[in-house]
């Protein structure tokens, strides 16, 4: 029989959206601050409860549709804490800048549902369905600031080439629904690993899905909706697009493909290695040529999803044949902890950047790189914020993006992806130049009025712990490994 | 033998509406040619012993998305209705569309299946498998259906808020 | 050796730690001075007290340790400066008799120069600096002579070098004195280079950098002799950087830009002749390698003869006394390449005290008549000046080779090695060289002591006895030292044998006859040019006019090495600046960067902003990927 | 008889016009047809195997259901584009694609 | 005192991190309060790191004042088991002079900073932080930590430099100081990438789980493999030593900077990279480093040669002074390649040498720049009249940087020399020619620019009006250069106890390198 009371947490949060969607009506329209604070009271309060009432569990809903276990857990709370913090960070934007306020909030825990949803999925449709919950919010939310045409454009762009990856998307899970008869990770699994060969249609089937789902996580070619998206979208929606949206389609890719996909992944290896490559090295640079900043992060986004990209190409070790032994996964779990540790590395330094950004653009208006110049006088603690993410995202130390890239390359330079790595590597060195880029208008250029920037407590307050969060993560990682250590083996458990 | 016939009937008033869609420079025909090709689809659904999904069809496809892409039509600009044209990048979009159809029918041909003969699915079946085993991702639908409306809403009402200057 | 401990021995290496302490003291004390006490000029004294007792004790030092080389014959003693591995460098002194007549000679000169400079350097603004370079000077010159080891001789080496640099540049508000500095430094650093090089390379060989192990190894035959020939030969080019042998000799006449006593000291008595000392000191090894002799030797002839020609011609009184300087250090080394170690020594000591005499003379008319250095714009100074002319021409008589002054004996002594060594062509030309030198000495003697007193010299006086005293001792020294070369009882047997006992000391009459012929012919000739005015001097450059120039401009070998350092070295500095801006830096590197900014920016086009172009990339995409892997797979 | 294979072809027929829709007209609305073609061509391709299909019954059902899902989706998608395309027009008075492009590069 | 030991280095690495954390706190406004924090953490730091050295046993020898901690475990694998990555802290003989080195010019550099014009809080923080980057680079006996104490160093160059630096502009002739950091900091981590190549190479291939330094270098890798890594090695860390012809951020950058980061980037980084050679390249890739020895070679004598030249055609004093780093770690690297006792010791010395003489000349141009506004060596002249204790001492490092005897150049290029002369003798006479030049372009540069009359006219349009009543440098720019002119002297004078440490260190990586060749 089926446990429903495992899914409490993702009945709250639905609760948690109506209920905003319902008080939002009653309450006067200066009045709107009470709804993003109940909305975080509330997210602490499921967050707490997730914790302490799915910590240990492990459970299968209708025979593997949902999956509850130290994986899912793991993001539930990632996602829990991240709409908590997309909502902070939304709150000034939003009083400024948009109006719908009530529907602003319920669609971003909407989006939250539908990503914790999306990390326990073990089955293709529950995938999908849960995968376009939260396109569907994506799409509202990005084309949220209706009278900026930038904004109408980034909802057009998006939900017409949305629709045509979820066709694709649906043409693959067609195809492997009817030639494997299942859309079970682990009923896949078994038959992919009694299956000697692979078939042509079950090639379109896999490859026409990883589009969808690279389309998601802007995988080159997948990739050219996500600039003019990020830069139409209201600030703190790109800080989704870039770090939520990414994120959570990671956290299925991870599962479907460990728990799916392992039989295949010697095959498909090929393919996520072109993938990243091309998806780093023009990620990277393409950003060196922006002058929006917006854009230009998303490109830097577009190279990030590259480094996790190969990291998915190094779940498997190279040079190896046959079938299943010791040493062809040996190091899989390093590079799964290598790819969920960058991802959450990479969403804080993102979120943390983003959030500077909307705070300036809301002083400024503009949000040009030329825009930031002398930012750095005009309020030190914003540019030390924003300096730091940038580090991290470059992946210097003593910031979190240092260890979990090192970590990530370490886990893929082990399983034989060494010149991959070392392509890696380089973009890396590339994309610095970009992010130097954005110092030297924050630092060093001199702007023009001397106006002071003054933060707000909660903004104060929500970049004081993304600091703290990025430094502690880069120079004490530990407690966080430990807990994507355990995330880690839930999801090898159920290989 | 007489299934194939309808189903050649089917595949041609689908591809034919289809055609219009893509062909057709009056965006009224073109309507029409979705609507054909929708209906064309039901048929296919008949033929596979699925009365129900054809019902839902043609009450979803051909009464609900032709008339709310009509009336879409008729709040935006009419005068170029009659004169759509192409990007004139049309051949790459030729390319990647003939390429991609190559890709499938070689699949198709090359793929080899493990077949039994044409049988449907019993409606109490799908009736019990949705609202059993696919509970939850019916919910998630419905959630679906709400963000879309809420959405729908937001992007098309007129509001007296500040913003709308 | 069982002399290791002897008190002789420990009093040497005490004597440059004694100039050491005192270069350290007067450093300090200037700052400290300045600190305690608002006016420093009262204080100034000190410096000069303090360097002088350190260098006086040295003298009186030395002393000892002649009596205890008298005795023991020397020895050596050392300790450990650095262990690499096996490379074993040690600080340490040997004593010998070569070593004890340079200290003597260093430690006498710089004290009288000292003494002297009180009373010339009076007022200066760096006054305490002067002597604080000095004692620095000092210490390394005697470091140098003591060094047992080549390494720790290099170190001294160059430590001189810093000395005289610091010294010629000490009116460095100069420009020329400025480029002079500059440019003794950079040419014997030239040297120097080749100088370290050997040592290296003998390292290489030996594994020590002890002279008498060398020496021992090399004699052993164990050293390849093309190296052997190529380290000597490196050797000695760090000598003629040193000694200003042609054609390193550009810039000892610059470096007159210096204060004159510092000039007296550095520039003709002890720094330059430290070349010479090192062949000599190295002469075990030389004589292994004939064919470096020989170019010692000719180097040396060629230094004499052209440096000769063109002190002849010089008009700057501290010039033509360089120039003579660097014709006599030619003919010591003429001297050492026919393997006359003591004639070559005992006329660099002899020419030392000579020169130092001739310099601090000049320096004294220099300091009575405002500096004047032109002799055409002095004259008949002799009345006005007459210990300075006295001891003057003391001075240039020795020089000169006229008996009974010292010069007589060393001249003689170096024209026997020539003649002992059979090269009779060589000796031929030496006595062309004799007969110059003789000839300028005249010429520099004459000129500012005879004739008529100019009228801007009216004023001029006598120096203060600060000044003459040093100047009478000199001068007496001057004429009696040459006795050295006699045996004088039984515990010296003449210089000859003192320095080595394998030789005797011997007379030929017939040389001394036709040096004193030649010798009184070029004086006699001096006379009637500069005093007589029998014959023109300017009659005689007429005659050979293009000579005659390109004597007067230094053989245009000056103008060679300027042209050189800044046509050539600076120019193709330059250029590799260049090249490194333009080609490394530039096109390479920014035009790597720039290459990938401009690939990213053609890239760009690819996202065109329209719908069409993304969904076609994602259509593509996949089934391009499909087609791909299908092929890949199979 | 009716084969799988017919199924596939009209299915990979339908996609392909649907994706030329889509890439190749400029009317925003069009497009969104053309994406509705695509998604009628997964539908045929789905109940194709699910009725040739040799497995249980709630296998095969699962290709209805998800039939089922797929018109959901894609009329709540329609709608919710055909909105956001109704924004963009009222801000721009033109729906098409070709003049969508304020942001590039 | 043992424990004391076991955590000095941890300490000196901490102290730096905690000013730069503590800094944050203090108000912007007390200037007063900053530099005297800065000055104190400063001095204490660089005390333990002289104690550092001086309590190191050479008899002992080995890896000493060595401590780990467990930092991060990686998920047990069934190839070799539970592993982690460990703060594994320890020096040896090389180190150990390195941490003082990098003690003396920190010190040095923040008593040379207390000039600094604005934001002197965002200063000190991001200079305590590239000083504990130095320092855990130095101390880490563990590739993840070398690599990550590297990169912590190069990550506040860009600001340093952008923010407080200076740039070049002669009308022929410009170089900003955006230009200057820019590519400072693109080069070194374009070597960094080669490095973390050749670290994730090395880690991967040894198969042992662990970046601990001591236990890779027993593993003996493989030949070809050696040979292919260890360029990647050389050229990754061959870039922060001013390897040509990687060399050209070198001197744009040092122009650009700040006296103080200049200080300790060429005083003190690019010996990081020589460093770094020896003990990843030598000590792990020994076989590499034999076959690789003779191109290393190659390269550094064009370093010194080409650099030397360079130096010579250049009109900025900044620009000489960088070009003459990239010519004195020419030599560095011809010691290194010499790959016996002498040469590799006169590396390392000359390492320790270079580091102080070039802060020196760092000091005494800063102080110059800053009271003129100009390092056009065609415009100073004869300032030594106004600048006295400046002259000295530029003309104490000038003579170190040519080799004069007393000073510590000449002992570190000796033995490098001797060094070569064993092995490469050309090299070893070409090394010593490039001695010569340095003697031109430096007796040049004093001459021009110290030397000859001063034109007081043109003085007075220059200097700063603050600096009218004492245009000498101040007191604490004096204590700066002196420590550091009295180092130089003494290790001039007395090496010894210099090289017996050092030589402890060197023999051990050569034993190391015998036992596995």
């Amino acid at each position: 029989m089926n446990n429903l009371t495992l899914l409490l947490p993702e009945i709250f949060v639905v609760i948690l959206g109506f209920s905003i969607l319902t008080i939002d009506f009653f309450i006067p329209k200066n009045k709107k601050w009470i709804l993003p604070c109940f909305a975080i009271l509330s997210l602490t309060g499921i967050l707490i409860f997730t914790l302490v009432f799915l910590s240990g569990k492990t459970d299968e809903l209708y025979g593997g549709i949902l999956r509850i276990d130290g994986y899912s857990l793991f993001f539930k709370s990632a996602f829990l804490i991240l709409g908590g913090i997309l909502i902070v960070s939304s709150v000034e934007y939003v009083n400024k800048n948009l109006s719908n306020q009530g529907e602003y909030y319920s669609i971003l825990i909407f989006t939250v549902l539908a990503m914790m949803l999306m990390s326990s999925s073990g089955e293709l449709l529950m995938a999908y369905i849960s995968l376009e919950a939260l396109s569907f919010g994506l799409y509202v939310l990005v084309a949220f600031d209706r009278y900026n045409i930038k904004s109408n454009e980034a909802g057009t762009k998006y939900i017409i080439l949305g629709a045509l990856s979820s066709a694709i998307l649906l043409f693959g899970i067609s195809q492997i629904y009817g030639l494997l008869g299942t859309t079970q990770f682990n009923e896949m699994a078994d038959i992919l690993g009694n299956t000697s060969s692979i078939n042509p249609g079950l090639l379109i089937g896999f490859l026409f899905l990883i589009a969808g789902l690279g389309f998601k996580v802007a995988a080159v070619p997948f990739h050219m909706w996500a600039p003019d998206v990020y830069e139409g979208a209201p600030t703190p929606i790109t800080a989704h697009l870039a770090v939520g949206s990414k994120a959570a389609t990671f956290a299925l890719i991870l599962r479907f493909f460990i728990s799916g996909l392992m039989p295949l992944m010697i095959d498909l290896q090929i393919i996520l290695i072109i993938m990243a490559a091309l998806t780093m090295t023009l990620g990277n640079l393409m950003a060196l040529v922006q002058s929006n900043i917006k854009r230009l992060l998303a490109y830097s986004s577009i190279g990030h999803a590259g480094y996790l990209l190969l990291g998915l190409s190094a779940l498997v070790s190279i040079n190896q044949s046959g079938n299943f032994n010791l040493a062809f996964i040996s190091n899989t779990n390093f590079v799964v902890s290598g790819i969920i540790l960058h991802t959450i590395a990479y969403g804080i330094s993102n979120l943390a950047a983003f959030l500077c950004i909307s705070i300036i653009y809301k002083k400024t208006g503009h949000e040009n790189i030329e825009d930031l110049a002398g930012i750095g006088k005009k309020s030190p603690f914003l540019s030390m914020v924003f300096a730091a993410s940038v580090f991290s995202l470059a992946g210097l130390p003593i910031f979190a993006g240092f260890i979990s890239k090192f970590y990530l390359f370490t886990g893929a330079s082990m399983q034989g992806l060494i010149w991959l790595v070392a392509i890696a590597i380089f973009t890396s060195l590339i994309s610095l130049y970009y992010y130097l880029r954005i110092l030297k208008y924050i630092y060093i250029e001199k702007s023009k009025d001397s106006q002071q920037i003054n933060l707000s407590v909660i903004s104060f307050g929500l970049l004081s712990v993304l600091f703290i969060a990025m430094i502690f993560i880069g120079i004490y990682p530990a407690p966080l490994m430990d807990a994507i250590h355990h995330a880690t083996d839930a999801l090898s458990m159920l290989n | 033998m007489t299934s194939l016939v309808f189903f050649y009937l089917a595949s041609v008033i689908i591809l034919g509406g289809g055609l219009t869609v893509i062909l057709s420079s009056n965006i009224i025909y073109a309507a029409l040619g979705l609507m054909a090709s929708l209906i064309g689809v039901a048929g296919i659904f008949i033929l596979s012993f699925a009365p129900f999904l054809a019902l839902v069809q043609i009450l979803i496809y051909g009464g609900a998305i032709v008339i709310v892409i009509i009336f879409a039509l008729m709040l935006t600009k009419l005068e170029d209705f009659r004169t759509l044209s192409d990007h004139k990048h049309w051949p790459i979009a030729l390319i990647a569309s003939l390429v991609t159809l190559g890709t499938i029918i070689a699949a198709a041909f090359y793929t080899p299946t493990n077949l039994v003969s044409r049988r449907g699915v019993d409606f109490d079946k799908i009736a019990h498998e949705l609202f059993s085993q696919w509970a939850i991702p019916f919910e998630v639908a419905s959630l679906v259906l709400l963000i879309a409306l809420m959405g729908g809403v937001i992007m098309v009402r007129k509001t007296n808020s500040r913003d709308d200057k | 050796m069982d002399s290791n401990n002897t008190i002789g021995l420990h009093a040497a290496w005490v004597i440059p730690l004694l100039s050491a302490a005192a270069f350290l003291i007067i450093v300090f004390s200037m700052r400290l001075v300045g600190f305690f006490f608002s006016d420093r000029n009262k204080l100034a004294m000190l410096a000069p007290i303090v360097s002088i007792t350190a260098i006086l004790a040295g003298f009186i030092l030395f002393w000892l340790v002649l009596l205890d080389v008298l005795n023991f014959d020397g020895g050596s003693i050392s300790m450990a400066w650095l262990i690499v591995g096996p490379a074993e460098i040690r600080w340490g002194i040997f004593v010998d008799k070569i070593s004890v007549a340079m200290i003597g000679l260093v430690t006498f000169i710089s004290l009288l120069v000292q003494v002297y400079s009180i009373g010339y350097m009076k007022g200066d603004r760096h006054f305490e600096w002067y002597f604080a370079i000095h004692a620095l000077f000092a210490t390394a010159m005697l470091t140098l002579v003591l060094a047992d080891n080549l390494l720790f001789l290099y170190f001294a080496w160059e430590l001189v070098g810093l000395g005289s640099y610091l010294l010629i540049g000490f009116w460095w508000e100069k420009r020329s004195a400025a480029e002079a500095a500059k440019k003794a430094f950079i040419t014997t650093r030239i040297g120097d280079v080749c100088l370290l090089i050997g040592i290296i390379l003998l390292f290489r060989e030996t594994g020590t950098f002890n002279i008498s192990e060398i020496f021992h190894i090399a004699e052993s035959g164990e050293i390849n002799n093309a190296i052997l020939n190529s380290s000597v030969l490196l050797i000695f080019i760090g000598a003629m950087g040193k000694s200003a042998q042609f054609p390193f000799h550009v810039w000892l006449p610059d470096a007159m830009e210096g204060p004159t006593p510092v000039s007296a000291l550095i520039h003709a008595a002890t720094m330059v002749a430290a070349g010479v000392y090192l062949v000599a000191r190295m002469m075990p090894i030389f004589e292994l390698a004939p064919e470096i002799m020989l170019i010692v030797m000719i180097i040396g002839l060629i230094t004499f003869i052209f440096a000769g020609s063109m002190a002849l011609v010089m008009n700057d009184i501290k010039k033509i006394l360089a120039y003579s300087t660097i014709s006599h250090l030619g003919l010591m080394m003429l001297c050492l390449g026919t393997g006359g170690v003591a004639a070559a020594i005992f006329h660099l000591i002899v020419h030392g005290i000579a020169k130092a005499l001739l310099f601090l003379g000049a320096g004294s008319l220099m300091h009575s008549i405002s500096n004047e250095t032109n002799i055409w714009k002095m004259g008949g100074l002799r009345h006005r000046m007459p210990i300075t002319a006295v001891t003057f021409f003391i001075g240039a008589a020795s020089l000169a080779g006229l008996p009974p002054l010292a010069g007589f004996f060393s001249k003689d002594e170096l024209l026997l090695s020539v003649l002992h060594d059979g090269q009779y062509v060589v000796f031929a030309i030496t006595l062309l060289g004799v007969f110059l030198s003789a000839l300028y000495m005249a010429r520099v003697a004459i000129v500012p002591f005879f004739g008529s007193v100019p009228k801007n010299l009216a004023q001029s006086h006598e120096s203060g006895s600060i000044i003459w005293v040093p100047l009478v001792i000199l001068a007496t020294l001057s004429a009696g030292v040459g006795f050295l070369i006699l045996p004088l009882g039984s515990t010296y047997p003449g210089w000859a044998e003192f320095i080595n006992p394998k030789h005797h000391f011997e007379i030929k009459p017939w040389l001394m006859i036709l040096s004193i012929i030649l010798t009184l012919i070029a004086l006699i000739l001096g006379w009637s040019i500069y005093v007589k005015k029998l014959v023109s001097a300017k009659q005689i450059s007429q005659f050979i006019p293009y000579l005659h120039k390109t004597i007067l401009n230094k053989y245009y070998i000056d103008d060679f090495y300027q042209w050189v350092i800044d046509k050539c070295i600076l120019t193709f500095g330059r250029l590799v600046a260049l090249f490194d801006r333009v080609v490394i830096n530039d096109t390479v590197v920014d035009g790597s960067a720039i290459s990938i900014y401009l690939s990213a920016l053609k890239t760009r086009v690819f996202q065109t902003g329209y719908l069409f172009t993304y969904g076609a990339a994602m259509a593509i995409g996949a089934s391009g990927l499909t087609i791909l892997w299908w092929v890949l797979l199979d | 008889m009716i084969e799988l294979t017919h199924f596939q072809i009209l299915s990979g027929f339908l996609f392909a016009i649907g994706l030329y829709g889509v890439l190749a007209r400029r009317n925003a609305i069009l497009v969104l047809m053309s994406i509705e073609l695509m998604l009628n061509a997964v539908n045929i391709n789905l109940i194709g195997y699910s009725i040739f299909m040799n497995a249980s019954e709630s296998h095969r059902a699962l290709g209805h259901v998800i039939i089922i899902f797929v018109i959901t989706v894609a009329a709540a998608e329609l709608a919710l584009a055909i909105a956001i395309i109704l924004r963009l027009y009222r801000n721009k008075s033109s729906i098409n694609t070709d003049d969508i492009n304020i942001m590039k590069w | 005192m043992n424990t004391f030991n076991s955590w000095l280095l941890f300490i000196i690495i901490l102290i730096p991190l905690i000013g730069a954390a503590s800094l944050i706190f203090i108000p912007k406004e007390q200037k007063n309060w900053i530099q005297w924090i800065a000055t104190t953490l400063g001095f204490i730091t660089m005390v333990l790191s002289i104690y550092a050295f001086a309590a190191y046993s050479h008899d002992a020898g080995g890896f000493q004042f060595a401590n780990s901690w467990v930092w991060l475990e990686l998920p047990s694998n069934p190839l070799f088991g539970q592993q982690a990555i460990e703060l594994n802290l320890g020096i040896d003989g090389i180190s150990a002079p390195m941490i003082m080195l990098t003690g003396i010019v920190m010190f040095t550099g923040i008593l040379a900073s207390r000039s600094i014009q604005e934001s002197h809080k965002e200063f000190f923080v991001l200079y305590f932080l590239l000083i504990s980057g130095v320092f855990g680079v130095f101390a880490s006996l563990d590739l993840f930590f070398l690599f990550f104490f590297y990169e912590l160093s190069v990550l506040p160059m860009y600001l340093l430099i952008g923010i407080w630096g200076s740039s070049t502009d002669f009308k022929t002739f410009i170089r900003t100081k955006e230009y200057g950091a820019m590519k400072l900091m693109l080069y070194l981590v374009a070597g960094s990438v080669l490095i973390w190549i050749s670290i994730l190479a090395i880690f991967t291939e040894s198969g042992l789980g662990t970046f601990s330094i001591p236990a890779l270098a027993k593993v003996g890798f493989d030949t070809t493999f050696q040979l292919i890594v260890f360029p990647l090695v050389t050229l990754g860390f061959g870039i922060l030593a001013g390897l040509w012809p990687f060399h050209t951020w070198s001197p744009d950058g040092h122009v650009a900077a700040p006296t103080a980061v200049s200080m300790v980037h060429a005083g003190v980084l690019m010996k990081l990279g020589a460093y770094g050679i020896i003990r990843v390249g030598l000590f792990l890739l020994p076989e590499g480093a034999e076959q690789w020895a003779p191109v290393l070679l190659g390269l550094g004598t064009v370093n010194v040669i080409y650099g030397a030249l360079s130096a010579l055609g250049q009109r900025d004093l900044k620009y000489v002074i960088g070009y003459s780093s990239v010519s004195h770690m020419g030599y560095v690297l011809m010691g290194i390649a010499t790959l016996n006792v002498i040469g590799l010791s006169g590396a390392v010395l000359q390492m320790f040498s270079h580091g102080i003489m070039t802060a020196l000349f760092f000091v005494v141009v800063g102080v110059i720049y800053e009271r003129t506004h100009t390092r056009d060596i065609e415009v100073l002249e004869g300032i030594a009249k106004h600048m006295g204790w400046v002259a000295v001492l530029f003309l104490i490092a000038g003579l170190t940087s040519l080799g004069l005897p007393g000073l510590s150049g000449f002992v570190a290029e000796l033995l490098v020399f001797i060094g070569l002369f064993q092995t490469y003798p050309i090299a070893g006479i070409l090394g010593i020619i490039g001695a010569g030049i340095t003697a031109i372009y430096i007796l040049r540069l004093v001459a021009k620019v110290f030397f000859g009359k001063l034109n007081e006219k043109v003085w007075n349009s220059l200097l700063d009006n603050k600096f009218s009543k004492q245009p000498d440098s101040n007191y604490w720019e004096r204590a700066s250069s002196v420590v550091l002119a009295i180092t130089i002297l003494i290790v001039g004078l007395f090496p010894f106890p210099f090289m017996e440490v050092i030589n402890t260190g060197v023999n051990e990586i050569l034993a190391s390198m015998a036992g596995s060749l």
